[in-house]
């Protein structure tokens, strides 16, 4: 057993330094009729040979999304993971710490944590930003809260534009805290009236941009809007890459802007871990929720940093506290930091530049398909096609001949029927050429086949 | 050293990643092009990587030294694990894909689902959840939606005085009142205070077993059996199940929901701050009510539970985007594996061992407030430092310059000055041995020279950090210097 | 040009702080007609992905080993990488190190090696070791030219055991030694008489153990002939795990051992970078050739390491060095020694002993085809078969249906048509029960249509 | 803190490695099994990893900061190289699988040649040798193949006095007698004493260049013509191609015979001592003679050439097992996509400007033998410490506790007190003002406080190491303490 240093011989040392005469002896205090497990239906232990062909195994029953053309988006975005990225958030030092307790022997850490805060408000355009959250859709939650906290109101509205899973973390976060939650049913033409909805009962209005078809919006007038009526604006995007391109919502006159930040920190892994991240104008910042890293001096004057202002926390206010979350994403954070530090300012913006014309070149091919109507309205990297038929059908038939064509609307919104000819494509640098041409050819071939069926 | 910030170090015009052209298109960006730069910092590659490689180097993790940090559970984390994780069929699996192409990763999540139901006895499990307080979460809201299936609304929860500040965090965010339970001199739940509590508003209680003493409540099958005859349901947090895994069964407490941090009791690396996992194992009462997605087997395929009407039950609603962290279930599974059934009993033996091995260890150099047996951690107080004009952060910091991370400092908080030890089953005898020996050299020093580790730590990266200053002027971020 | 951290701006400042016009009239001293070489028919820069994507096809463009069953020996043994080993060996300030000249900041480094030095000499029997050759072949040949300055005699006798490539290496090497070197024909009957061709007039006689057909042998009667008349012997080993269930050759006598330490470091990787071992008996060590780490201390009077007996080597020596040898193989010699680490005693005995037996298992069912024969002889995890025809052909049958059966005479002896119907088989603890169970099909398969052909 | 050595940690019974049971079989060893225990420690795999992490912590690398190591261009080394060695269609391949399932890997080999050629101007590259040293031997000894076929048994190589140890090292090995070709005033090869040396004794020339002093020996070609034309081959060390590469072409300058150090050049990693690669470009007179293995390609298909009867010239012989350093060519051709022809050209550019750069800001704080333009790396002499009483190695000693790595140091050995200073290209302006600093500080600091450069470093793991105590009683293995 590799990870057991102690020998039978180190055992029967200690227990003869304690006093007990067998390890059982340790555990008198645990009723019997709990101590004594039957064998349990599982195996014993296997060394890593082993275990890697079982891991090999599961991984040979799923088709890895490079494995083939992908276009996959909706809030969960195939960007390229720099190599040395990886290799640094490997590194013992950084992999196998804990949270930034003992400031003296944990600066790497905190450092990085007072530069991704520094990123992070530097991108969202707004003024301070948190250690990280477990990911964007809690953000969102707690971003709810927070406001409700700040304006003391009890009533948050969702744009329908709001990914429908952040919108469902948002209803489960807040369905005991005193809080009316309306989301918006999902607006693929850009009808909803938001402004039309503000008015000085509520805490906060939630809009996501890019939203979830992919559309741009131009926040301003909902801020202005907002303000009026002390009303918070929450902005959420799922897309931080879009950020390098388009002007933040923070000078658009968002109060909070939570976003999930895989897209720029790793790889997809199936949805998580992610990160959250989480800004906030400076005058809300004691209300915020998640860890915070300040800057300060040690004994010798020499600038250090500290995890600072856990007066909000739950392990000094317990039940007053701003928040419970105790673990976040620190690794993640730190990957998305270094991707930032090689991306840098030039880098983010040609990277959301490229993925800007591969998405806008796709969508013009795919727009000219017959039948095929590309949702009107400005995007950065994901669009939503509307189909002659039920998408999802067509996506299975093109997953068949290795082609993830996008996400079918049925998939995200399985009571709103007249979504299901939906379909959302988001393009990143990672798809080729090669790449694109089959998505366009094998749409055009699916939706052939499905006239040529209907024209019978 | 001294390492710059990164925003310090940049250089306009430096590239860290190269980029091909893209085509020429017309944007479709709606007019709402950034008009400003952004205020990132230029870089090249080596820069990059020499920066953080410099500042992970000012960082102590458990791959550096002994870390027996209390109630953090920091054992070893094994780079197979990782290796497992980065396999691209398992890293590179987008959350929406059909799922006929991700069958393999569904019933990776099923299979580590099996190994959790099996190892705690507990017939069900809510694999969503992010960490241990999100797990707490998502207990309370499936009690929460249990009990007002029923009905019957609860308003109270109750909390042991001992318990970790996100237990009544968790319970707030859940709408309860929370209850402070007494505990007894032998660092217990008081029964009966807890029994004479019980009444028909109580919904829950939420007990930490091992308790943050690092003592197993003997009384817990008791407890259990009484809370649910008031009508109340039972939450143990699961923090320190490293001392119990594939040694005693959980669901053999009579207890109705449990979280398991992955990053604790299965080794998942606690990364600086995150990710974690926080399963919730649930009973049968409960089971109902476990919130969206979860996989199902259907004969040969494994299915995932997306949306409610495709649910059996009455899912409570949503933790989080997607299904779960899967990169940890990757590296949790294949550490549990790779320990087995034999070997996870092993490792929980092996780690109450070595907590009452330091305990009797130091028990007569430091102050042991309760005797043991103790469960995997060694509890101590301050009374040994009672006139010596050290405290107990300065002999924590003292540690540092023995080379160790300190032990949990002043918490549980009904213990005064406490330190709080959990050496964990990944240490060596050795290992074990040089530690204790620094601390009743420490123990030594604070009644001899006292001032000497008022200055502690002197060999860190740092010495001690002004934390008044840092959050009565709170600098959060890096702004440009005046002038730039 | 992400490797490039100047920017234009600062050329220009350094340019100016030189005095130079541009970069161009820094190279003033370069002759005109060498200085601006007409473009290059190469591509410019790219960034990771388009580079990872043209990796990617190199890849596919292979079958690798672990794609199927693989019974690949002849010198180079896939093992199992334990994942904490590759972990360490990329952490920076192991992998950017150069070769520790700095002894007060290469205390790991030279740990490594003193530690590795110590484990070579523990695994070989013998009492000391360098601190690595480029790899076993040559390390073979830096033995032989040891040989001739330790006896001062000029000639050489190679065993046919002694794998062809590595007694190719050592004629090259020697070719202009002014020596001798006799090679014996391959003999996979071990008829050959090396006791007999004993005698005054040679320096050493290199033998192979396992031998290239996998065969063992006891090597203490040579070692005795070998002492009575003043010979040194050099045991050569390709397969080091074995050492961990016989007997070193150290121990059965020999003065030198050198190996190849790629089955215990590393992937296969085509053949290299392997780590050649090298270790010799103590009164030899001012004649060795290659670094040597060393105990010493520090003007605290701590433990500390140098490389040491430089004296011998060209940088001090020039032309009356022992060896040219500067650049080894490091990194590759830290993952052997990481390997050493975890295995252990008791891990690398249970290694040595499972290979052993799934080779004695495997050769009980494919000695029983019909028309197969096993080369008699004791062996470790490798062995040769008699095919009732060329083996190549078979093995190119076997490769088609994804089984990589073996290695075919004809590749390492194409002129010994005797030894073309040879099939050397490896069978290590990477085989699962399926791929053997496929190998022993395939041959049978295989054979059975070349009998059914022949029977025609 | 000190790190025992492995053998101290080890417990007998530990385990760092879980293997299954093999089959019951009887044994085919013929009785040669083993008698006597190994004597290796037994370790759990916590303990391996964290003995590691720790040897590591007391190391320098181009990844901790400037390495200015003159003479071994100590570059960054990308990780993205790592990662692609790694893809399991590279790295999992066998060197005997039948050609045909290898064509991706022979085709890499044949466009890294490629690559080699074309940026060298060289007709042919003998890939297989496996290291700068090993790439001379390879390519003396196709030198000597070709003289000896035209019967021509030259017995003379002629080496300036300013080479490598590895020049005369290698001639030797080779056969050949060494003679020492003087230097001039300006640091050069001395052109009339090198042609009054050309006879027809004369086998080659080895010259370096950029040669050891960091200056490029303006009469190359003439040198060249002088040699050939007296009936003599020309080999070039390549061990500062860095300064050249993309800017300059070798095949221009008429050498026959140039090794390429893939290991400093092209950015593969040295990992403490190795592995490096040496391919050496050969010219037509010298590429019939390119030692075996090879690659050809052949209509569509690439085509491994292993033995003599294949080949269509007359390979001289075999320089190692297999065919080359694989796992190095594969960073090396990574590292030479990711820049281009244009990054290649740049590279060597920001290196020679880097070293003049440090050449202009040191040369009045430190001593330079000769002026510039230099090309890669900056030269000084001890004058500067004249009657200081502070040494040459007192300065190096001094960079370490500033947080560098020393240049080399009294290499090369014409120069008195030398110190050899490159810094390539990956270094920032930054960083090479800050370096630029320090030696200027450290310069005052031996004039105004010579005791205290004597006493450096002592911010390192280790103090002054005593060599001559390890040399006078070599100590170069553990040994188990007595008793045990």
């Amino acid at each position: 057993m590799r990870y057991l240093p102690l020998t039978e011989a180190d055992r029967a040392a200690m227990l003869d330094t304690i006093g007990a005469g067998s390890l059982d002896d340790l555990f008198v205090d645990v009723p019997e009729a709990a101590r004594r497990p039957p064998a349990f239906n599982l195996p014993d232990h296997q060394g890593e040979l082993a275990v890697e062909r079982t891991f090999a195994a599961f991984a040979r029953a799923n088709r890895a999304a490079g494995d083939g053309p992908c276009f996959l988006g909706g809030g969960a975005y195939r960007h390229h993971v720099p190599a040395s990225l990886d290799y640094l958030i490997q590194r013992g030092e950084f992999l196998t710490a804990y949270t930034p307790y003992q400031p003296e022997i944990a600066q790497g850490t905190l450092q990085v944590l007072f530069e991704f805060q520094t990123q992070v408000a530097l991108l969202t355009g707004l003024e301070v930003a948190n250690a990280s959250m477990y990911d964007g859709a809690t953000a969102c939650a707690e971003a709810c809260a927070m406001a409700c906290r700040v304006t003391r109101r009890k009533r948050v509205l969702l744009s329908g534009g709001l990914h429908p899973q952040w919108a469902e973390v948002v209803r489960t976060f807040l369905a005991h805290a005193d809080v009316t939650v309306e989301d918006l049913p999902p607006d693929p033409l850009d009808m909803e009236d938001l402004i039309g909805r503000i008015g000085a009962d509520l805490a906060c209005v939630v809009v996501q941009n890019p939203d979830v078809f992919g559309h741009l919006k131009d926040l301003s007038p909902l801020a202005s809007a907002c303000r009026e009526d002390g009303v918070l604006l929450v902005a959420a995007v799922a897309e931080p890459l879009s950020l390098g391109l388009i002007t933040p919502p923070g000078e658009m006159g968002a109060d909070i802007v939570v976003a999930e930040g895989q897209s720029l920190a790793g790889p997809l892994s199936f949805g998580g871990p992610g990160v959250g991240l989480f800004a906030a104008r400076q005058k809300f910042l004691r209300n915020m929720p998640g860890r915070l890293c300040g800057e300060t001096v040690d004994a010798d004057g020499r600038r250090g940093f500290v995890l600072t202002l856990s007066t909000r926390e739950q392990h000094i206010r317990r039940e007053k506290a701003t928040s419970n979350i105790c673990t976040n994403s620190g690794l993640i954070a730190l990957a998305f930091s270094i991707h930032m530090s090689l991306l840098g300012e030039s880098g983010l913006t040609e990277l959301a530049r490229l993925n800007h014309a591969l998405a806008v070149e796709t969508a013009r091919r795919l727009e000219k398909l017959p039948g095929v109507k590309l949702l009107p309205g400005a995007f950065f990297n994901e669009f939503a096609l509307k189909l002659p038929c039920d998408a999802e059908p067509v996506v299975e038939a093109l997953a068949e001949k290795g082609i993830l064509a996008g996400i079918p609307g049925r998939r995200l919104w399985p009571t709103y029927d007249e979504l299901h000819d939906v379909l959302l494509i988001a393009v990143t640098e990672t798809t080729t050429e090669a790449d694109r041409d089959a998505l366009v050819e094998g749409l055009a071939a699916a939706l052939g086949e499905h006239n040529g069926g209907a024209g019978q | 050293l001294e390492e710059p910030l990164i925003f310090e170090l940049g250089r306009p015009g430096a590239r860290g990643i190269d980029l091909p052209e893209g085509p020429e298109v017309t944007p479709r960006l709606g007019g709402l092009e950034r008009q400003r730069p952004i205020g990132l910092p230029d870089l090249s590659e080596p820069q990059v990587v020499r920066h953080y490689t410099r500042l992970s180097q000012k960082n102590y993790g458990i791959d550096s030294g002994l870390f027996p940090l209390g109630s953090c559970t920091m054992k070893h984390n094994p780079r197979l694990n990782e290796r497992l994780a980065r396999l691209p069929g398992l890293a590179d699996l987008h959350p929406f894909q059909p799922q006929g192409t991700v069958q393999g990763a569904l019933a990776l999540i099923h299979t580590l689902a099996g190994w959790l139901t099996e190892l705690t006895g507990m017939p069900a499990v809510a694999m969503t959840p992010a960490a241990g307080a999100h797990g707490e979460l998502c207990g309370l809201m499936a009690i929460r939606a249990c009990l007002e299936a029923r009905g019957d609304a609860r308003q109270v929860v109750l909390v042991p005085e001992s318990a970790h500040g996100t237990n009544p965090a968790t319970a707030a965010l859940c709408g309860y009142q929370v209850e402070s339970i007494p505990g007894t001199a032998d660092g217990r739940v008081d029964v009966d205070a807890l029994k004479r509590m019980l009444g028909p508003d109580v919904a829950a209680l939420m007990i930490t077993n091992p308790n943050t003493l690092g003592l197993f409540e003997r009384d817990i099958i008791d407890i259990s059996q009484a809370v649910h005859a008031a009508g109340g349901l039972v939450y143990m947090d699961g923090a320190n199940l490293n001392a119990l895994i594939g040694r005693v069964r959980v669901g053999d407490l009579g207890v109705d929901a449990m979280h398991i941090n992955l990053h604790k009791t299965f080794s998942t690396p606690h990364g600086g701050g995150g990710p974690g996992a926080g399963p919730v194992v649930l009973s049968d009462t409960l089971a109902p009510f476990a919130p969206l997605p979860y996989v199902v087997k259907d004969g040969e395929a494994w299915r995932l539970i997306e949306h409610r009407h495709e649910a059996d039950g009455h899912p409570f609603g949503r933790m989080k985007g997607y299904h779960g962290q899967f990169g940890v279930f990757v590296r949790a599974l294949a550490y549990m594996m790779s320990l087995g059934a034999d070997g996870l009993a092993q490792a929980s033996g092996d780690a109450v061992l070595a907590a009452n091995y330091l305990l009797a260890r130091l028990k007569d150099h430091l102050s042991a407030p309760f005797p043991g047996p103790v469960m995997h951690e060694a509890l101590f107080d301050d009374s040994f430092l009672k006139g010596t004009g050290a405290s107990t952060l300065d002999f924590a910091k003292g540690l540092i310059d023995e080379g160790y991370h300190p032990m949990t400092m002043y918490f549980p908080l009904v213990v005064h000055g406490a330190l709080l030890v959990e050496p964990t089953e990944t240490e060596s005898k050795a290992s074990l041995d040089a530690f204790a020996e620094s601390c009743i050299a420490l123990a030594d020093r604070a009644r001899n020279d006292p001032e000497s580790l008022k200055q502690a730590p002197l060999m860190a990266p740092r010495r001690r950090l002004d934390e008044t200053r840092a959050a009565r002027q709170p600098v959060l971020r890096w702004t440009p210097p005046a002038g730039d």
